[in-house]
C-alpha cells in the first residue's frame, strides 16, 4: 500500500519564509518547543481540518468485488469505525468520501460521476482496487472504463485486487493526512477551496459505441509512456 | 431416458414437416444435440416440455454462438492420365469458397421432474447480417426471458415472439454485438501499466504519440488543470451552489 | 412528600444564576434571569446531545463486538500536553463531526421549494428544544412551570413531525416524498396511543402540571419502597405504551419508517447536507431525550431518588442518570431490532397500543376509585387491576401476531 | 412434496406472462391514485450492488417492477474466449465473488468434462470441502444482508462476517487470497493443505453449529421478523420451474432438485446428507433454507474431514501448460449456493475457448422478481430480492 501511486496534495510544502512561520507550517518539534516556553499556537486553519479529516463519512455505494471487502473493513475484526467513518451514508448529499470499490463499466460511469456531483464539498475520492484504478484484470473488456480517474478526481490510489481491508483503512489514514495538510488560501489551496477549479464534472453520454466523451480531459491526460 | 437418435426418430415421426438433424459432439463429453428447424421450432419445444417421456420442464442454459464465414480450401484430386504413357498424374486443384456463416442459439434441457437430462437443442439463423430472426422459445421455458434478451443483446438475435426484447446488458443506445467474433471494440488505451501483452500493444500507438508531444505528460489525477468544463450539468439533478467554505 | 434535603450541591446552580443576576441592573435582572436558564438548557443538552451521538456509536459497536469510534483526539493546538498520546477514548468525535457539518457545503436541489427545505430543519429544531421547557430537571429546575404543560409538550412535539413532511414535501424527490408520506401515517397513528398513555397519570394526579406530576411520585411505601407510577399496574402499562409510541414518534428503529435506509435511501433527508442535516440529527436527538424526560418525569419518579438513603445526591443528577439509562435502551433497542412495515407499523398502533392505551384509562379510574381501599382489599385492587391490564395485553397479542408462527421443515426423501 | 403436484400444471404455461397463480395479484384498479415511479438503484442501500429496479408505486404498493441490469458487465465471456482456458480461472473467482470456490470448480468441471480429464480422490475431497466452506460464508452473510434489508442496524451482518472471517483466513492460508481463491484446477487443486490447516478447518467446522444456533436465537423467532417475511413474495413451484429457477430459492418453493443429489458430481454420493425444503416458497422459507443447508453443509463437512483420503491432488496426467481440448462441447453444472451454476464450452481444438458461457444463477432466479413483488410494498420489494440472494458480479458478468 506504501507504495501506491498515491496523489499527495499538489505539490510539497513550501519552506518557511524568511522571519517567523505561518501557525500552519509549524512541525509538531517546533510546536512542543513553543509550548515548553509557555506559547500556544492555534489557526482556523487546523480546527478545520482536524474536524474534516476525522469525520470522514464514505457514501454507501459499492460496485463489485471490492465493496465486500469494503464491507469487512467496517465489521468487527477491522472496524473502521475506529476513524470517525463507520457513517455510511446511502445519499450522496451527506457524504465527504466516494470509495470507488470495484469495476466501473462504461454503462455505470456516468452513474458514478453524477453521483460525484451529487456530492457537496469537500469531497474526496478513493480508488479502491484494481479495477478502479486502471480497470485491472478486466481492463480488455469493451464494458470497462480503464481507470475512474478519467473522469472524476482520485485522491487516494489503493492497488490490489481486491485489497485488503487493512489496505483501505491505510488509504483513509493517508486521506487524513492529505486532508490535515490543506491549506486553505495560498497558491497551493485546496480543490474546494478555489473558486476556478470545477467541482462539477461532465457526465459523458451512452453512445454508438463508446462513452461520449470517454474520457475527462480536464481530469486526466495520459502521461508519457514510462521509458519513451 | 431415450438417446439423442431416437429422440430424433421420434421427433421426425411426430413433426414430418420439420427438419430436426443430429449435431454430432466429437468431444468426449459426446453430449449430442439435435438442430431443429426454427420455423416449427416452439412446435417441437412445446413437445419435449409436454410429452410425458421427457417432461423437459426446466431450461437451463440458453447462449448464442457465432460462427462467421469460412474460407473452406477444398482440395480436389484429380488423375489425369500421362498421354505419353508414363504413369498417371495426380493434379491437386484448389479451389476456395466461402462457408456462410450464421448465428446458433444452444438450449440445455432437463427435466425436474424426471430428474433426467440434459437435451441439447439448437436453432440456426439464415446468416448473421440480415436473416437473424429465430423463433423465442420464451413462452415455453419462462428461464429463457433474460437469456434470449441477452443474445440479442451480444450476439444480434432476433427472437421473435419475446415479449420484451430490449438489450440487457449494454445500453439501449449500443449499436454493436459485442459478443460477435468480428466486433472491433473502441480504442482507450492510452496509457497502460499493465502486463497485458495484447493491451500493451494496443497502447502503444498512443503512446508514440504522446512522445511525439501531443499531450503534455506534467498533470496528474489530483491537480487538475485550471481550465474548467464547459455547461455540462445535468439537468434534471443540477443542484444549486449556495455556499461554499 | 419528603423534605428536600437543601444541600449545597442541589442548589449550587441556583446560587450561581442568582449570584450572576444580581451583579446587573434592576430593570434587566429578569431578562438575564430567563436568558441564563435558556442558555443553560442549550448547553447542557447541546452537550449531552453530542455525548449521545458518540454513545450511540460506541453502544451499537459494543454490540456488533466492535470498538466504535476511538481514534479521534483533540486538535493539534490543544492546551493539553498530553494530546498527542492520548485520544480521550474517541470522546472529541462529535466535535469533528460538528466541525465537518458546519463547513460543509449546502446542496438545494435546483427543484426544491427553496423556502420549505430551508424552513423544515429550523422548526424541527425550534419545536423539539421547545418541549424541554415543561420538564422539571431537578428539584428547583423547572424552567416554566405550566398549568397545561402536557398539553404544551404533546402540541410542540407535534410540530416536528410536520416538519418532516416538510422536508420530504419540500425536496422534490420521490424517496423524500414517500418518507414524507410514512412520516404523515405514523404521526397520526401514534400521537392517540402516546396521549392516551398519558392519560392515566393526569387522571391519577389530577393535574396536567409536571412539577405536581413530579412530586405526587415523591413518598416511599413502607418507608423505603418508591411511589413511582411505573410500579402500579396502570403505571407499568402506560409506560410500556409510552415507550412504543414514543419510539415512533422520534422515528427510532424499529420504527425509523421515515428514514427506512435500506428502502428509502435517507428518506426525507435525502436531499438535505451539511448543516441542515446536522438540524435534523440534532432534532432527532432532541426529540429523543424530550421523550425520556417526560418518559422520567411522568412515570419513572422525575428527580426522585429512588431510595431514601440516596437522597444526598442532587436531584437533576438522578434526573439525568435515569434519562440516560433511557436513552441507553433506546440505543439497545436500535441494535437489535429490525424495522416494521408502514401497514403493520399503523396496524400495531390502532390494534392494540389504543386498545390498550383506553383501557388502561378505565384501569386508572378503577384505581381511583378505589384509593380508599386498605388491608386485604389492597390486594384485590391489586389482582383486579392486573387483569384489566394484562388480559387484554394477551388477547390483543394473540390476535395480532395471528397467522405468524415458526415452522418445522421436511426433508427431501 | 414430489414434483408430480405441479406437473399437471403444465398446461397453463403456455402464454408468457402471468399464468393465472396465487403469487400475481391485481393490484391496480381506478379507485386508486396516481402512480409513482421510482428507480431503486444502481446505488442504493438494498441492491446489493450495482443492480436497478425501476418501480412503480400505487402509494406504497409496487404495480410494476422492471430490473435493469449491465451495470456490471465486466465482458467476462469475451475476455475468456481470448484467453487460455486455464487464463479464465482467476476469471471465474470474480464472478461471484463471495463464493470464489464453488466457481472455481463448476468451471473445472466443465473443463473436465470437456477433456475427460480424471481427478484424484483427495481432490474430490478437497473440492467438497472447499465447496460446502464456501455454502457456509455466502449462506451466513447472504443471512446478514438479508437482515439488514429487513432493517436491522448492521448487526446480524456483522455476527456473520465475523463467522466469514474466519473462514475466509482458512482460505487465505491455503489459496494465498482472501477472496480470490483461484484453487481448482483442471484436474485436481492447486494447494495441498497441511494437517495444521486440516485441524483448524476441523475446529472451525465442529464449532459452526454453535454460531448457528446463536444466529437463530437471534433471528429466527423474532416477531417482528416473522410478520416481515412469513407470507411475502409467494412462489409457487410451477411458476418457479419454468422460470428455471434453481438452489434454496427452488427447494424453498418445495421443488425436490439439488444438484448435489440429482448429478451426483464429484463424490457427493458417497456423503450422507439431507436436502430440505420449504412448503410456502415465500421469504422465511427461503431464509429457513438457508440456515437449514448450512446444518448439512456442517454435516458433509464433518464427514468429509473424517473420509480424507491422502494421495495426490494432481492427476498426473493432467496438462495446466498447452492445454488444448478436443474440439467438442460439453456443459457442465453443480449446485453453487445460489443455485445451479454452468459453464458451457466449445472448444475448436485451440488452446482458447471458441466459446464460453456462463450459467448465472443469480440472473436467472431474478426472472420471477417481478411476479414475487407485485402487490406488496416497497419494504417488501427490498426484502425479496434480498432473499433471492443474488451477486452482481455474477448478474451481469
Amino acid at each position: 500500500m506504501s507504495d501506491a501511486p498515491q496523489s499527495t496534495p499538489a505539490s510539497p510544502r513550501p519552506a518557511p519564509a524568511e522571519g517567523f512561520p505561518a501557525a500552519g507550517n509549524i512541525s509538531d518539534a517546533d510546536r512542543e518547543e513553543l509550548r515548553r516556553h509557555g506559547i500556544l499556537l492555534t489557526s482556523l486553519e487546523e480546527l478545520y481540518n482536524w474536524g474534516r479529516s476525522n469525520s470522514i463519512w464514505p457514501l454507501q455505494f459499492g460496485l463489485a468485488c471490492c465493496a465486500i471487502e469494503m464491507i469487512a473493513a467496517a465489521t468487527a475484526r477491522f472496524d473502521i469505525a475506529r476513524f470517525g467513518a463507520e457513517i455510511f451514508r446511502p445519499s450522496p448529499r451527506q457524504a465527504d468520501l466516494m470509495i470507488v470499490s470495484g469495476t466501473v463499466t462504461k454503462k455505470m460511469a456516468p452513474l458514478v460521476v453524477r453521483l460525484w456531483n451529487q456530492m457537496p464539498e469537500p469531497k474526496y475520492c478513493i480508488a479502491m482496487g484494481a479495477c478502479a484504478i486502471s480497470g485491472g484484470p478486466f481492463k480488455q473488456g469493451y464494458n470497462v472504463l480503464k481507470g475512474i480517474d478519467r473522469l472524476i478526481p482520485v485522491d487516494i490510489y489503493i492497488p490490489g485486487c481486491p485489497p485488503r481491508p487493512e489496505a483501505l483503512l491505510n488509504g483513509l489514514i493517508q486521506l487524513q493526512k492529505q486532508i490535515k495538510g490543506e491549506k486553505l488560501t495560498g497558491p497551493d489551496a485546496a480543490r474546494h477551496t478555489r473558486a476556478d477549479l470545477p467541482s462539477e464534472y461532465p457526465i459523458p453520454a451512452y453512445g454508438a459505441h463508446d462513452l461520449e466523451p470517454a474520457k475527462n480531459p480536464a481530469v486526466w491526460t495520459p502521461p508519457a509512456p514510462p521509458s519513451a | 431416458m431415450e438417446t439423442v437418435q431416437q429422440l430424433r426418430d421420434r421427433l421426425a415421426a411426430r413433426f414430418p414437416a420439420a427438419r430436426v438433424e443430429l449435431v454430432l459432439n466429437p468431444g468426449v463429453a459426446a453430449e449430442h444435440s439435435l438442430r431443429l428447424d426454427a420455423a416449427l421450432g416452439r412446435d417441437i419445444a412445446l413437445f419435449l416440455r409436454d410429452d410425458p417421456a421427457l417432461r423437459l420442464d426446466y431450461c437451463s442454459n440458453v447462449t448464442g454462438v457465432d460462427w462467421p464465414d469460412k474460407e473452406i480450401t477444398d482440395v480436389v484430386k484429380t488423375t489425369v492420365p500421362d498421354p505419353a504413357g508414363g504413369p498417371p498424374k495426380i493434379v491437386e486443384e484448389k479451389s476456395v469458397h466461402v462457408q456462410p456463416g450464421c448465428l446458433e442459439a444452444v438450449y440445455h434441457l432437463y427435466s425436474m421432474s424426471l430428474k433426467h437430462g440434459p437435451v441439447v437443442i439448437r436453432l440456426r439463423t439464415g446468416n448473421r447480417a440480415d436473416a437473424v430472426t429465430l423463433p423465442s422459445l420464451t413462452p415455453v421455458w419462462r428461464s429463457c426471458d433474460f437469456q434470449e434478451r441477452e443474445i440479442f443483446d451480444l450476439f444480434g438475435i432476433v427472437f421473435a415472439g419475446h415479449p420484451d426484447l430490449r438489450r440487457l446488458l449494454m445500453w439501449d443506445e449500443f449499436k454493436d454485438h459485442p459478443m460477435r467474433k468480428d466486433y472491433v471494440e473502441p480504442d482507450d488505451y492510452e496509457w497502460e501499466p499493465t502486463a497485458h501483452g495484447a493491451v500493451l500493444e494496443r497502447a502503444k500507438a498512443h503512446q508514440l504519440a504522446a512522445v511525439a508531444g501531443v499531450v503534455d505528460p506534467g498533470q496528474s489525477s489530483a491537480n487538475p488543470p485550471k481550465a474548467a468544463p464547459g455547461s455540462t450539468t445535468p439537468a434534471t439533478t443540477a443542484p444549486v451552489k449556495e455556499a461554499k467554505p | 412528600m419528603t423534605t428536600a434535603p437543601d444541600s449545597f450541591l442541589e442548589r449550587a446552580p441556583l446560587e450561581l444564576r442568582d449570584w450572576a443576576v444580581q451583579l446587573l441592573p434592576g430593570p434587566l435582572q429578569w431578562l438575564a434571569h430567563h436568558l441564563i436558564t435558556v442558555v443553560a438548557i442549550l448547553a447542557v443538552f447541546g452537550l449531552f446531545f453530542a455525548f449521545t451521538t458518540i454513545a450511540e456509536r460506541k453502544l451499537l459497536a459494543r454490540l456488533q463486538n466492535r470498538l466504535g469510534p476511538n481514534r479521534t483526539g483533540l486538535p493539534k493546538f490543544s492546551i493539553l500536553p498530553w494530546h498527542l498520546k492520548h485520544t480521550l477514548f474517541g470522546l472529541s468525535q462529535p466535535f469533528a463531526d460538528a466541525v465537518k457539518a458546519l463547513t460543509k457545503e449546502d446542496i438545494v436541489p435546483a427543484a426544491a421549494d427553496h423556502f420549505l427545505h430551508f424552513l423544515a430543519p429550523v422548526i424541527v429544531v425550534a419545536f423539539s428544544l421547545m418541549t424541554f421547557a415543561v420538564l422539571p430537571f431537578g428539584r428547583e429546575y423547572l424552567p416554566v412551570d405550566l398549568d397545561a404543560a402536557l398539553l404544551y409538550f404533546f402540541a410542540a412535539g407535534a410540530a416536528t413531525e410536520l416538519a418532516i413532511f416538510m422536508a420530504g414535501w419540500s425536496s422534490r424527490n420521490k424517496y423524500s416524498l414517500l418518507a414524507a408520506m410514512r412520516a404523515l401515517a405514523q404521526l397520526i397513528s401514534y400521537e392517540l396511543p402516546l396521549i392516551l398513555s398519558v392519560v392515566p397519570v393526569v387522571l391519577v394526579t389530577g393535574t396536567l402540571s409536571t412539577k405536581a406530576i413530579v412530586l405526587s411520585q415523591g413518598y416511599w411505601i413502607f418507608g423505603f419502597l418508591p411511589h413511582w407510577f411505573v410500579f402500579t399496574p396502570w403505571g407499568f402499562a402506560g409506560f410500556i405504551i409510552f415507550l412504543i409510541a414514543a419510539l415512533a414518534e422520534s422515528n427510532r428503529s424499529p420504527f425509523d419508517l421515515p428514514e427506512a435506509e435500506s428502502e428509502l435511501v435517507a428518506g426525507h433527508l435525502t436531499e438535505y447536507s451539511g448543516f441542515k442535516y446536522a438540524l435534523f440529527f440534532m432534532a432527532e436527538y432532541f426529540g429523543l431525550t424530550a421523550l425520556s424526560g417526560l418518559g422520567v418525569t411522568l412515570f419513572l419518579g422525575g428527580w426522585q431518588a429512588p431510595f431514601p438513603f440516596l437522597e444526598f445526591i442532587p436531584s437533576y443528577l438522578w434526573f439525568m442518570m435515569k434519562l440516560i439509562g433511557m436513552i441507553m435502551f433506546f440505543i439497545w433497542v436500535r441494535g437489535t431490532l429490525l424495522r416494521l412495515r408502514i401497514d403493520q407499523l399503523t396496524r400495531l398502533a390502532w390494534q392494540f397500543l389504543v386498545p390498550l392505551a383506553l383501557l388502561n384509562v378505565g384501569n386508572a379510574a378503577f384505581w381511583v376509585l378505589t384509593t380508599h381501599w386498605a388491608g386485604p382489599l389492597q390486594l384485590v385492587r391489586w389482582g383486579v387491576s392486573l387483569v384489566i391490564v394484562i388480559l387484554p395485553f394477551f388477547f390483543l397479542g394473540r390476535s395480532l401476531s395471528a397467522g405468524y408462527a415458526p415452522r418445522t421443515y421436511r426433508y427431501a426423501p | 412434496m414430489s414434483c408430480s403436484d405441479f406437473n399437471d400444471l403444465d398446461a397453463e404455461l403456455t402464454a408468457f406472462g402471468h399464468p393465472g397463480g396465487s403469487s400475481v395479484r391485481a393490484v391496480h384498479d381506478q379507485f386508486h391514485g396516481d402512480l409513482l415511479e421510482v428507480s431503486m438503484g444502481p446505488q442504493h442501500p438494498s441492491t446489493h450492488g450495482v443492480f436497478r429496479m425501476v418501480a412503480t408505486l400505487d402509494g406504497e404498493q409496487i404495480v410494476k417492477l422492471k430490473p435493469v441490469f449491465g451495470y456490471l458487465h465486466r465482458n467476462h465471456e469475451k475476455i475468456a474466449e481470448n484467453t487460455t482456458y486455464l487464463g479464465s480461472m482467476p476469471y471465474t473467482d470474480r464472478l461471484d465473488y463471495l463464493c470464489s470456490m464453488s466457481t472455481n470448480w463448476a468451471y473445472a468441471l466443465a473443463v473436465e468434462k470437456l477433456s475427460g480429464q480424471a481427478v484424484p480422490d483427495r481432490a474430490q475431497y478437497l473440492r467438497i470441502i472447499m465447496a460446502e466452506l464456501t455454502r457456509l460464508v455466502n449462506h451466513a452473510c447472504l443471512v446478514g444482508f438479508l437482515f439488514n434489508d429487513l432493517g436491522t442496524s448492521f448487526t446480524p451482518l456483522l455476527y456473520a462476517f465475523r463467522e466469514r472471517e474466519k473462514i475466509i483466513d482458512l482460505f487465505e492460508a491455503l489459496s494465498g487470497s482472501r477472496m480470490m481463491c483461484n484453487y481448482q484446477r483442471f484436474g485436481g487443486c492447486r494447494v495441498d493443505p497441511t494437517p495444521e490447516w486440516l485441524a483448524a478447518a476441523r475446529t472451525l467446522v465442529e464449532n459452526f453449529p454453535r454460531f448457528l444456533d446463536e444466529y437463530e436465537r437471534m433471528l429466527t423467532g423474532n416477531e417482528i421478523m416473522l410478520a416481515r417475511t412469513q407470507g411475502i413474495g409467494r412462489l409457487d413451484p410451477a411458476h418457479a420451474v419454468n422460470a428455471g429457477l434453481t438452489g434454496p430459492v427452488l427447494r424453498a418453493s418445495g421443488v425436490d432438485y439439488d444438484l448435489r443429489k440429482v448429478d451426483g458430481y464429484g463424490f457427493y454420493p458417497r456423503f450422507d446428507f439431507r436436502v430440505p425444503l420449504g412448503a410456502q416458497g415465500d421469504t422465511y422459507d427461503r431464509y429457513m433454507l438457508r440456515i437449514l443447508e448450512m446444518r448439512e453443509s456442517v454435516k458433509i463437512l464433518v464427514q468429509a474431514f473424517r473420509d480424507l483420503p491422502g494421495g495426490p491432488i494432481m492427476d498426473p496426467k493432467a496438462k495446466l501448460r498447452s492445454f488444448r481440448p478436443k474440439a467438442g462441447e460439453a456443459y457442465g453444472r453443480l449446485e453453487g449456493p445460489k443455485g445451479e451454476l454452468g459453464f458451457y464450452l466449445i472448444s475448436d481444438g485451440t488452446p482458447n475457448p471458441y466459446r464460453y458461457r456462463v450459467r448465472p444463477p443469480s440472473l436467472i432466479n431474478l426472472t420471477l422478481l417481478e411476479e414475487m413483488c407485485l402487490g406488496h410494498t416497497i419494504a417488501d420489494a427490498v426484502v425479496i430480492l434480498g432473499s433471492i440472494d443474488i451477486v452482481l458480479g455474477e448478474v451481469d458478468r
